[in-house]
């Protein structure tokens, strides 16, 4: 017995859940504005999530999927990344997507039933929501083969969460990532839940990111909650792809404080108790913490973000509500560059019938 | 005798047969604690335990594969697959192991599986939630596919897919799931596997379809009754294999033949229906064989997805054609 | 002008794009060093490098994957399964990715891709290398399926696939690979993706086919023109979408229809086919619409591939039949 | 940062090529029974090949693929396995499927085209050949959680290779096998080569046993050529697993010595000097030399096993070219338990056809 290779997973944290910042906090800590703009755009996405939360409760929206509790993960994340590199997101990281330029009323427009909300006015290239579990994986993985093909200095990141480890996807992508030391960053959100599995029920692998030994590359657990471990090490990782050294994966370890989605009632198969007290080690109270304390931060700084970010969502609130639907035909002008002449006669069809005649049920 | 809605019939035969067949499982996402995203599994853990009632890890492909190991080793397992939109990582197991262990093994082996799935469209759901699929598992030698329409369906043919020794991928109009009740004896009596249903009898055209459609397609012969046109309504419920006798006779009475599904209409199990009579019906009909389905492109997000599919003005017009004929 | 064989045609036509279009690169399993099992791509690695003709690991899924995400940034990735009996992993990318980009995000991404897969019979070849399950992608909304079955239109054809803006799967009849030799020009020409082709000008009866199917159809329509039986013969070429505009003029002109193809009957493209013209054309008929096909079940082992499949014989009795109506 | 995981693959081997052991040689190394006997399966193994491959040059057998190099690991993992527990072999497994009790004749059927070759005479409940690679996991998987949960003591072994190891169905069984502690074992047999695509194109991982981490299960890597070695650590697994401990992944190296199948021509892509350098390492001749010094075998023994297994071979070539073919419609007959309706018109015109009427090409 000889031993021919060994691994070790390491945690990373540099902001405690009380706002405490470790003594080897990274460079970025020190960039006063950065940390603001991530609190802002943070602090704009929970009150997104709640207005998403409320529109569908009314009615106003289809079924939503709320990021409550994850918004450090998924803005430390997009915050890491060029303008020019892409994002393969799956469905709830609307702070990566906003910081990526995505707007609030695309995202409304998406739940609420239109395809024009995946139609980013912002980010042209970067890959629209993506319901399959870890299908997105593989285009992330893709891409990055293209911009390696064309010597390009982009990278791809994709995101899926801790259900998203079972599916082979995930792996069949980090494994052509590793062959091809492909410039893709692989983020696994670990919010412990995959609706109502758990995740001890989900794997017997004791953290996801020693997933990546799977592949050959490097993989780091970091605390998803503190958005400087998040960035850092994102940042990190996409330097290492840039300069062709391949591609990384990081588990985020956060919390899914929300239902899985407004269809979903949480309290079925999970326990108050264990809520609240993930609700303690949310991202934005600490971060707060970590601005007053630096004095960059107080209570008429707060009020005035919070009435700001208000407005700037009912202003997206509005511009969903006052999309009109989209015409019938639309169901077939963008399936083929070209539509063949044997969907003419269907498309007619269509048109002739018009709206919905709700001889529907349900 | 209880008044039940298709899933309480559905979720009635699971119990049935787990309390009286050892050898029978559920497996699934969030089918366990949570009784499934559509609650046709509520209670069933609790009642059966963890091990009769499993919450599997995120993997549709993973979910048919370990189904197949089980059932070639004498279990009967029912998997459910969340949403058709999630099937098709089972279609390499399916077609590739499901529907061949018995014939590749000369009888050696089988396997008696079921694959539960809820599919078609029209609750307003996101994106991939309202897929309708069924034509890839009619295509596939070997894989039974049952569609059922009412409580009393639900709850006979899925105790007989549970029975039934090969492959059986049972597929659940979720839209009407709880569209309204019906009285059930749980008796644990199944329905035959291979014959369709005349929800209604008439003279003048004959309307085949399946699943949650057959709603609109008889409130669509109800509304043309009025008229004086008499539809006949064929629930197809078995998709595969198709009981195709039943149809014949039927265009044989009435001359005229409007087919109704949600699925894309190309390649699609219509197509496989009017093939039939075109062959062997053809000399009773009076005029097209005409199809009233889903268009031949993706299922639109929510606001438009009642555009896409087949309505009671659809049918209508469609039979109104077919009687000019 | 040279003369070669339908493979030939395959590799002339990605070298053309190869050498003519930057964007373009071919992956798969053992595409590169070995050239492909069946040397579809012999020389391209050599020629053109490892970075544009990649040997990938071994997961269709994650073939068809990355493809797409090649695609949607700007690539035109053609990728080859090495036998439709391992396609099957790639159909959830397929449906749920390749055939909704454009449509999901309005236009802004696109998916160019193809994706070539040596597919049929009759080959002597193993379990699993024999499948023909075309209609699984004629039945995805978004994705066009194309089928060559001469080296003129293998070369004419590829280039149509991958020049494309949308994705395309693409059969290769592999039993006919090598059968035969054609002089094809080089010449970058592509021929149009939603056109059949009349092989075969006839009065009496309109035979359509596709793939390996068209010699046996060929054979049959010689044999019977002994008999005075005028057969046209139609190669359908592009399976999805279908051009039926030219089998209901030929119809319409032979009153007559016979389907012909490898693949398993029920909701096959045969089916889909029997119900276009069941619909477009019944008036047109003068009897049953008829099918020679793989029956409905799994492919058999050598031994008895070629009785599963569809032979002169069973095409010529039926078409005997078809002319007694 | 902190090390938050840890993990270590170890290697053995117990016969060195030149047959000499190591100090640490397992109990079972002194079963001189059990040595000689797995000499015999190997041996009996090789002479079979060899025939094969004769078989399909003369137009008497189908493509098929040559398991020379391969029978320490396929004789060791089936010597370690009880008589019911499963075996869910790929397609090059003979060694392992001799010693289940599968016929020579059997395996010869399937290659010639004839199903009644995976109708094993021997062992009723094992898998048959599965060529979709690695799918059979994903079986083994399942077979594991049919005995756990009818509480018998039985394993499954699932069977693939290098390439196999790519696929996400492998990754997904491993999963499940971890976060339920299935009763199996996985055998990851790697031979260096995928047809034409080499282990270091196929991934980054340094080993594929370390791929075991990502499911939270133990990996070894073991040397594949080392009879005792694979049996040994096979039969450890099978313990641990019995105990209700789980699942393990075994790699295997060893080398494909033949082309992939009688189809491939592996000089297209592979140096003599890489194959003549394995040849040197395959499992028969280190096997023979230990048995020689420790005085269990000689030329004469040799002679006559050469011998016996050539009758052997013979019969079972006898026997699969006097099987005539089976009916045209036995293609029928085992589809369902009971043959739908709508196919006995089916069945009737394929009888009325009969054999083929050759009307075909290729
Ligand atoms: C392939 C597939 N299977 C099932 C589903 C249904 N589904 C939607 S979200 C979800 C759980 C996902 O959990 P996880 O990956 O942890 O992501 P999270 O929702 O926690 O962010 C499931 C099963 C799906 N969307 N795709
Ligand atoms: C899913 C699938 N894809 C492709 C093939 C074609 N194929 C047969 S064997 C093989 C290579 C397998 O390599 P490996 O897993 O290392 O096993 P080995 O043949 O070396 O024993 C391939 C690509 C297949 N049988 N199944
Ligand atoms: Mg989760
Ligand atoms: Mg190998």
């Amino acid at each position: 017995m000889e031993t021919i290779a060994d691994f070790e997973i390491q945690y990373s944290q540099f902001l405690d859940p009380d706002g405490n910042a470790s003594p080897d906090i990274p460079e970025l800590a020190r960039n006063t504005d950065a940390l603001v703009d991530m609190y802002r755009q943070m602090t704009e996405t929970r009150v997104f999530d709640t207005k998403a939360v409320n529109l569908q409760r009314t009615g106003k929206l289809g079924t939503y999927a709320s990021c409550l509790g994850h918004e450090a993960t998924h803005v430390g994340l997009a915050a890491a990344m060029n303008k020019d590199d892409v994002l393969a997101p799956s469905y709830r990281e609307y702070g990566a997507m906003f910081c990526r330029g995505v707007t609030m009323s695309e995202v409304l427009l998406y739940w609420g039933g239109d395809e024009r909300g995946s139609d980013f006015e912002g980010p042209r290239t970067d890959f629209p929501f993506c319901v399959p579990i870890a299908t997105q994986c593989l285009h992330a993985a893709g891409a990055a083969m293209a911009f390696q093909l064309r010597g390009e200095a982009r990278c791809a990141v994709s995101v899926n969460g801790d259900g998203g480890t079972s599916e082979g996807a995930f792996y069949e992508a980090m494994n052509i990532a590793g062959a091809r030391k492909l410039p893709v960053v692989f983020i696994v959100v670990n919010n412990k839940w995959a609706i109502s599995v758990p995740i001890e029920l989900q794997t017997a692998s004791k953290t996801l990111a020693q997933k990546a030994v799977a592949a050959g590359i490097p993989g780091i657990q970091v605390d998803g909650n503190d958005v400087i471990a998040v960035r850092h090490w994102v940042e990190r990782a996409l330097a290492r792809a840039r300069k062709g050294d391949g591609a990384t994966l990081i588990e985020a370890v956060t919390y899914r404080l929300s239902d899985h989605t407004t269809a979903d009632d949480a309290s079925r198969y999970r326990k108050k108790e264990e809520v609240e007290a993930a609700r303690k080690l949310e991202p934005l109270i600490r971060l707060r913490k970590y601005l007053t304390d630096l004095g960059l931060w107080d209570d008429d700084r707060e009020k005035a973000l919070l009435e700001q970010a208000a407005e700037k969502v009912d202003q997206a609130v509005q511009r969903y509500l006052n999309t009109p639907k989209a015409p019938v035909e639309s169901m077939f002008d963008y399936m083929y560059a070209e539509l063949p002449d044997s969907l003419e006669e269907q498309r007619e069809h269509a048109m002739q019938y018009g709206d919905a005649d709700g001889s529907h049920h349900g | 005798m209880a008044d039940v809605t298709l899933i309480d019939a559905l979720t009635m035969a699971m119990a049935w047969e787990l309390e009286h067949d050892s050898r029978v499982l559920i497996l699934g996402e969030d089918v366990g604690v949570n009784g499934g995203v559509f609650r046709a599994t509520a209670g069933l853990q609790k009642r059966f335990g963890a091990d009769r009632v499993q919450d599997t890890p995120l993997a549709e492909g993973m979910i048919a594969g370990i189904s197949i190991g089980m059932a070639v080793q004498g279990m009967l397992p029912v998997a459910e697959i969340q949403f058709m939109g999630f099937i098709y990582p089972t279609v390499d197991q399916m077609i590739s192991h499901a529907g061949r262990m018995r014939n590749r093994t000369r009888g050696r082996l089988s396997c008696p599986m079921v694959l539960r799935c809820p599919y078609g469209g029209g609750i307003h759901a996101p994106e991939h939630h309202s897929e309708s699929t069924e034509a890839f598992f009619a295509h596939m030698p070997g894989i039974r596919v049952v569609i059922p329409s009412s409580p009393a369906r639900a709850y006979g043919l899925l105790l007989a897919a549970i029975r039934n020794p090969d492959p059986v991928v049972f597929l659940e109009p979720k839209r009407i799931y709880r569209l309204n009740k019906q009285s059930v004896e749980d008796n644990g009596k199944a329905l035959p596997l291979d014959v369709c249903y005349i929800l209604r009898e008439g003279s003048d055209v004959t309307l085949v379809t399946w699943g949650a459609m057959t709603y609109e397609t008889l409130k669509a012969a109800d509304q043309l009754a009025k008229s004086g046109v008499s539809s006949e309504v064929i629930d197809l419920a078995t998709i595969s294999p198709i009981d195709y006798d039943t149809i014949l006779e039927s265009v044989e009475k009435t001359g005229r033949l409007v087919i109704i599904h949600e699925a894309a209409r190309t390649a699609g199990v219509g197509a496989e229906i009017a093939a039939i009579v075109a062959e062997k019906g053809i000399y009773d009909l009076r005029g097209p064989i005409r199809r009233v389905t889903g268009y031949d492109v993706v299922m639109p997000l929510f606001r438009r997805e009642m555009d896409y599919m087949p309505s009671v003005a659809k049918i209508t017009d469609t039979i109104r054609e077919a009687l000019n004929d």
